[in-house]
C-alpha cells in the first residue's frame, strides 16, 4: 500500500499543473446556451491542441490512453484550477463517444471520434421520457421502419444540451410487442434533422442547460443505428463503467475545496450577533465532520481506482461514490448557507456568495440525476450484498 | 382543554383558501418574477377587505378582534398557497402602529398599506429608543413605503426613504423582493415594546403556520404523485423509499400544526410559556417544513428539480421564513435560555 | 380553542396530584422478577383501594370511566410524579382486559375483571412467535379441538412477565388449511396450566422481563375462547385503539422531564476540557432543538386527544405518535449519553448516571416493540394518505 | 498509490481471523462476562507468540517492523471479532516503552505483558513532565499493571498501584472492564512525546480500524437476516425499508475502511497531514460504525434488542472506541483546527 506517486506520476503532475495554470480560460464561462456551447467547444479544442483530449481514451481512437492513476491526477489537477465543468462536452466524451468505441462500425468510428476529441462536435443524450426515468427500459419513443430509414416520433427529455448539440445518441422503441429491454434500438440522431423541436427547461437555480426534445417523424438513415435493431439497452449499458472510478473525482475534489473555503469564510464572517461565524461551535463542529467526510470520500476514490487499476472491470463500487458523492454535495452545500446566514437570502448573479446559493440549488439534482440514490441504493444492496430483489 | 377548530376557524379556513386558490394562486410567482413587485394590487386590496390585517387587532383598535389562534388558520392557508406580498410583516407591523398610539396608521396598514420586514445583519442593533442602526435586507419592501423592525425587546416602524443604499439584489425564492440597505440611527415613526404587545412571538407563531401550510402542501403534493407516477408498472408510493419519506412528511405536518395551534393557544391565554412555546412552533415547524420540503424534491425526480414545478418554490419560502427573527442559531440560543415550559 | 382546563379538571389534577405524592411507594422497584411482581400488583392493590383502578374502564367493568381530559390528566401527573411503569399491569389493564370487556362472555368478565382492576393477577401477552414478528398472522403455535380442549403445542416470544403471569391472551392457530388471518383463536390460558415452561429473555440494558414462552400439549378449556374458534383475528385486533390518544402521555411526559434534566445536568457538570458541559453549543443547540420538539410532540397528544374526545373511533394519528415518540426517545436518550461524556461508559446500577444508560439502551427497543416504526410509516402513508400496498 | 492489500496484508487478514475465530470467538464476551478479568490468558499468549503487540515496532526495538497499513489489518479483524482485552492500549504501550527507552519492557509487553488505557475525566492533565492527576477512569487495567495515558502531544505509563481510589464498575460494553481513580501527579514509568512517536494518530488510526471492522461484521450481519428472514412470505430484504440501510452500511464500511488505510500509509509516508486523516478515519469511522450497528438492532428486530444476540455488543464496543483519545467532541474541535489537508 502506498500513497506516494511515482516520479513519471509526479512529473506528470507537474506538467499538468503548468498546462492548466497558463491555459485556463480567462473569460467567465457564458450562461447562454449557445455562447456556452462555444465556450465549452473553444476549451476542447485548446485541450486538444495541446495533447489532452480524451485522456483516458483508447490511442487508437486518438485518446491519450493514460493509466488510472494519471486520469486521477489529470481531474485533481483539473478541479484544483478550477477550470471549465466537463458540462457540452460530457456526453460526446464520456458516454456516446465510449459506447461508438465498442459498439459501432469503423466507418461510424472514424467519423465521429476525432470530432468529439477536436471540440467540432456536441453530443447529447436521448434516454429519458417524460414517463420513462427510473423505469428508463419503458421508453415509448418510437421508430418506424421505413424502407433504409427510422421514423421517429415522441418526446425526450433531460437532454442537457439538446438545443445546441450536433447528435445525439438516442434511444427508441423498434418493438412494442416483447418485454421492455428488447425491443429498445440506440441510434445516432442528427440533431438538426426536420422534424426536431428541443425546448430549454429551466432549473431551479435559473440554469437552462437541460432540454425536452420532441420527436416528429423524424427520418433517420438506419446506417444510424449502433449494435442492431432492438439490441439497444446492451448497447446502452455497454458504457457504465467507461470511468472506471474516475467519475466522482472533480466533484470530490471541488467539495474539498468547498469546505475549506467555507472554514475559510467562517472565520473571516460575522454572523447576526456580531462575532466571527466560527465561533458558533455547532456549525464549526459541522465543518469539521465535513472535513472527515470529505477526507473519507477521497480515500473511497483512491481504493476504488486502486482496484479498478488491477481489475478488468469495476465493480459496483461506483454506486458508493454516486451515493455518498450526492449525499455529501447536498450536505456541505447546505452548510454553505448556514455560513452565509441572512446573506443566502441573496442569490445575486455577480457575487461571490451567490456561488454558494446556486451550487445549494444544484445539489438538489445530485440525488436525482444519473440514477436516482434510491436505485443507487437498490443496486448496492441487490449486487453487492445479495439482497433479494 | 380542546384543540379542536372551531366553526369561526373552519370558516377562516375555508373563505381564506377559496380566496387564495382564485385570486393569487401559485402560478402567480412566475407571472409575476419580472415585475419589480410581487403583489397582486386587486388580490391584497381584497385580502384587506376581508380584514385579514387586522384579523387579530382588538376591536377597540379597529381590528376583528379574533385570537392569534384564528390568525394561525389564515397564515396556514397563506402559506400552503405561496401567498406573495409581505401579509406576515404587514399583520404585526398593524399591531405596532395601533398599540404604539398611531391609529390612523393602523387604519391604513389595515386598508391595504403594505409594510415589508428589516431582516437584521451582523450588528445590526434597535435601540434602546426604537432608532435601528447597522447593515440589513429589506423583504418586501417598497421605496416608499414602510419596513417593520423586531427584536425580543420591541417592535418599530420605519420610513424605507430614512434609509441609505437601498439596492434590490435578486432573492433565493422568487416570491419574494429583496434590497440591501444601510441604517445609521434611523428613527421610528412608530415603536412598541413586548410588554405592551409581544410582536416577535406573534411573528414567530405565524411563520411557523405559513410554514405548516408549507409541509402540508408539500405532502399533498409528494402523495398524490406517488399515487400517480407509475414506473416498473406500479406506482411508485409502494417502494417504501417513496412510502416512508411521505410518512414522515405527514407526521411533521401534524407535530408541527399542533405546536403551532399549541402556542397560539398559549399566547392568547396569557400562559407564561407562550414564548418558549412560540419559538418552539418556529423551530418545529421550520424544520420540519425544510425537510419535507426537500424530500419532496427528491420524491418528484427530475420534475421537482424544474422551475416549472412547485417544488422548489415551497423550500425556497421555507428557507426564507426560517431566516426570520434571528434565524435557527439564535432562536435555538434563546429557547434554552428560557425558563422550562410549564 | 383552548388549552384552559376546566375548574373541575383543575381541581381533579389537585386531588390526583396530592393522592399520589401521598402514596407513591417508597421502596425502589426491585430488578427480580418474582419480587417485580409483587411490588407491581402491590401498588395496583393501592390504586384500587383509592378507588384509582381502571381510570379509562367502563364503569359497568368497575372502571372510573373518566373523560379523555382526566385520563389526560392523570397520565401526566403520574409521569410527573415519577410513579412505577404499567409494566407487569399493562396488558391486563390495558390489552387483555379491554378485549375481554368488548368480546367475552359475562362470566369470563365477571370472573377476570375484578381480578385485573384489584392487583390480584398479572397477565401476560402470548401473540409473537420467533417466525411471526412484523406478520403475526403467521403465527403457527397450534391447538387441536380434543373433546371440550384446545391441545395447544408450540412456542411464543416476547412475552412480557410470561415467568410470573396468571393469565395470558393467547393467539393458536386452530386451521391451517384456511388463509392465514382465518384459522386463528383467542384463548385465555392459564398460565399454571402443565405442559407450559417460561424462559426469560435477558435484554440488551440487563432486564428480565421478556420471555420465551414453549408450549407442550398444553390442554385449554374450549370455554376460554373468547370471540369462537378461527375468529382470533378480529378479537385481537379489536383492542387497538383503546388508548384513545393517551397512551404515549407517560413518555411523552418522561422525555419532557428527562430533556429539562439534561440542561440542568448540562450546566453544573464539566466535559473532559474542564469547562461546564452546556457552553458545547453543538450539544446546547442540540437540547434546545430537543425541547421544540418534545414541545410539538406534546401538542400533537393535546391535539389527538382533543379529536378523540369528539369522535367516535380514533383515527390512525396514534401511529403518528408512537412514531415520533419512538424517534425522539432514541435522540434524547442518546443525547444523555453526550451530555454525561465519558461518565457514560459506566454503568453501574446504583448511580444516577445508570438511569441514563439504561435509558439508552432501552431506548433501541422504542422503535421496535409494539409494531416496528417500519410498519407504522406503511401504516400512515397506507391509511392516512392513501398510499398503495 | 495504491491502496489494495499486499499479500503480506492478506495473510495477516486471514491467519488473525482465523486465530480469533478459533480462540476468541464473540461467546466469549458472555462466558467471561462474570469474571473480573476480560481477558484469555491462553488466548492473549498465543497473540503475543504472533506477534501482535509488536507488529509495528521497528525490528531495531525487537519488533516486527511491518507498518501502521499492517497493524489497520489486524485491528480490523479484532474489532470485527469483538475481541477481548486491551490490544489496542497494549500495542501503543509496546511503542511508548521502546522509544521511551525501556528496552525490557518493550520486550515483556510484546511477550504477553498487558497494558490498559486511561480515560480521562474533566481537568485531567498530564503534565509538561509527564506526571498524570486528576479524576479518570481506566479501560481493561489491571490492579498490579500498567495504564497507558495519551494526549496529543505525548503518551506516558503508569503503575495502577500508583492511582488511588481504584474501583471497578460495571461498563456499559460487557467485553470491557472499568475502574474509577484518581490520580495526583503519578510519575511516569515511561514516557515518549508526539515527535518522536505519534502514540494518540496511531490510537486514532487502530480504534479506526476496529470500528471498521465492527462495521463490516454488522453489515454482514444485517444482510445474512435481510436474506433469510422470511415475513409476508418473502425475505425481509425485499423491503427498501430494510434494504437500503443495509445499502447505506456497505457504503460506510467502505468509506471508514478506505479512510483507515489511506491515514495509515499517511503516516507510514510521513506526510504532514498525518493526524489530519487519523483524526478524520477515527471520526468517520466511528460515526460509520455507530449508525450502522444500531440499524444493525432495528433490522434485527425483537432480538436484535436480546442479550444473547451479538447485535448490541456492537453498538457498545463502538460506543466504547468512540470514546477513546479525547471523544468526538475534542475531535472535531482538534480537526477544525489541523491545516487542511494536502
Amino acid at each position: 500500500m502506498d500513497l506516494a506517486f511515482s516520479k513519471e506520476d509526479n512529473d506528470f503532475r507537474e506538467e499538468v499543473r503548468t498546462w492548466m495554470t497558463e491555459n485556463a480560460p480567462r473569460e467567465r464561462r457564458p450562461r447562454d446556451l449557445v455562447a456556452m456551447r462555444e465556450f465549452d467547444l473553444a476549451w476542447q479544442r485548446k485541450q486538444y491542441a495541446a495533447g489532452w483530449a480524451g485522456i483516458g481514451w483508447p490511442e487508437q481512437f486518438g485518446g491519450r490512453e493514460l493509466p488510472l492513476t494519471q486520469q486521477l491526477i489529470w481531474y485533481e489537477e483539473y478541479a484544483r484550477t478550477s477550470l471549465p465543468p466537463i458540462d457540452a462536452r460530457f456526453v460526446g466524451l464520456a458516454h456516446a463517444g465510449p459506447t461508438l468505441m465498442v459498439r459501432a462500425t469503423p466507418e461510424h468510428q472514424a467519423f465521429h471520434l476525432p470530432k468529439i476529441l477536436a471540440g467540432e462536435v456536441v453530443w447529447c443524450q436521448g434516454f429519458s421520457e417524460p414517463e420513462a426515468g427510473s423505469d428508463l427500459a419503458s421508453l415509448k419513443t418510437k421508430a418506424i421502419v421505413d424502407g433504409d430509414h427510422l421514423v421517429v416520433t415522441g418526446q425526450k427529455i433531460w437532454t442537457s444540451f439538446g438545443p445546441v448539440a450536433d447528435y445525439q445518441e438516442l434511444l427508441v422503441r423498434t418493438d412494442f410487442d416483447v418485454p421492455k429491454h428488447k425491443g429498445i434500438t440506440w441510434v445516432i440522431c442528427d440533431m438538426k434533422s426536420p422534424g426536431i423541436e428541443a425546448r430549454a427547461i429551466k432549473t431551479i437555480e435559473g440554469g437552462q442547460e437541460f432540454a425536452e426534445v420532441f420527436y416528429d417523424e423524424v427520418r433517420i438513415p438506419i446506417s444510424n443505428v449502433v449494435g442492431g435493431i432492438n439490441n439497444g439497452w446492451s448497447v446502452a449499458m455497454s458504457t457504465l463503467s467507461f470511468e472506471r472510478g474516475t467519475a466522482f473525482t472533480v466533484s470530490q475534489v471541488q467539495l474539498s475545496t468547498s469546505v475549506e473555503r467555507l472554514i475559510e469564510m467562517a472565520k473571516s464572517r460575522k454572523s447576526v450577533n456580531g462575532r466571527p461565524v466560527i465561533e458558533d461551535e455547532a456549525l464549526a463542529k459541522k465543518l469539521a465532520r465535513a472535513r472527515a467526510d470529505v477526507a473519507a470520500l477521497r480515500s473511497l476514490t483512491y481504493l476504488n481506482i486502486s482496484r479498478n487499476a488491477r481489475a478488468d472491470q469495476p465493480g459496483p463500487e461506483g454506486s458508493m461514490l454516486k451515493l455518498q458523492d450526492a449525499d455529501l454535495t447536498k450536505r456541505v452545500f447546505k452548510l454553505a448557507l448556514e455560513v452565509l446566514g441572512t446573506r443566502s437570502l441573496a442569490n445575486p448573479h455577480e457575487e461571490d456568495d451567490s456561488y454558494w446559493v446556486d451550487r445549494h440549488l444544484l445539489s438538489y439534482s445530485s440525488s436525482i440525476g444519473g440514477g436516482t440514490s434510491e436505485i443507487q441504493r437498490n443496486i448496492i444492496a441487490e449486487r453487492v450484498l445479495g439482497l433479494p430483489r | 382543554m380542546d384543540l379542536t377548530t372551531s366553526p369561526e376557524q373552519d370558516e377562516i379556513i375555508s373563505s381564506s383558501a377559496a380566496f387564495l386558490r382564485d385570486r393569487l394562486p401559485i402560478t402567480r410567482i412566475r407571472a409575476l418574477f419580472d415585475e419589480s413587485s410581487n403583489v397582486d394590487d386587486a388580490a391584497w386590496s381584497g385580502a384587506a377587505e376581508l380584514g385579514w390585517f387586522v384579523l387579530g387587532l382588538p376591536e377597540a383598535n379597529g381590528g376583528v378582534g379574533f385570537g392569534l389562534a384564528d390568525e394561525v388558520h389564515l397564515f396556514r392557508e397563506i402559506g400552503r398557497g405561496l401567498a406573495t406580498g409581505p401579509f406576515l410583516s404587514t399583520v404585526l407591523a398593524a399591531r405596532v402602529a395601533a398599540f404604539g398610539g398611531h391609529a390612523a396608521l393602523a387604519e391604513a396598514i389595515g386598508g391595504g398599506q403594505r409594510v415589508g420586514i428589516v431582516i437584521p445583519g451582523s450588528s445590526t442593533l434597535i435601540g434602546a429608543d426604537g432608532s435601528l442602526t447597522g447593515p440589513l435586507q429589506l423583504l418586501d419592501c417598497e421605496a416608499d413605503g414602510l419596513a417593520l423592525a423586531v427584536s425580543p425587546e420591541q417592535a418599530v416602524l420605519v420610513r424605507v426613504s430614512d434609509l441609505t443604499g437601498v439596492t434590490p439584489v435578486a432573492c433565493i425564492d422568487p416570491g419574494v423582493r429583496l434590497c440591501r440597505a444601510d441604517a445609521s440611527g434611523v428613527a421610528p415613526i412608530a415603536r412598541v415594546t413586548a410588554d405592551v404587545d409581544p410582536v416577535q412571538r406573534r411573528g414567530h407563531v405565524l411563520a411557523a403556520a405559513m410554514l405548516v401550510g408549507i409541509n402540508e402542501a408539500v405532502r399533498d403534493l409528494s402523495a398524490e404523485h406517488a399515487k400517480s407516477r407509475v414506473q416498473f408498472d406500479k406506482p411508485i408510493g409502494v417502494n417504501q423509499a417513496i412510502k416512508h419519506p411521505c410518512a414522515d412528511m405527514a407526521v411533521r405536518a401534524q407535530l408541527g400544526y399542533a405546536q403551532s395551534i399549541f402556542a397560539a393557544v398559549a399566547n392568547d391565554e396569557g400562559r407564561e410559556d407562550a414564548d418558549y412555546h412560540a419559538i418552539s412552533a418556529h423551530l418545529a415547524a421550520g424544520e420540519y417544513a425544510d425537510l419535507s420540503a426537500a424530500a419532496t424534491v427528491q420524491i418528484m425526480g427530475g420534475m421537482g428539480f424544474t422551475f416549472e414545478h412547485d417544488a422548489h418554490l415551497y423550500c425556497k419560502r421555507a428557507f426564507v421564513l426560517g431566516q426570520l427573527f434571528g434565524g435557527t442559531s439564535t432562536q435555538l440560543g434563546r429557547l434554552l435560555d428560557l425558563p422550562s415550559a410549564r
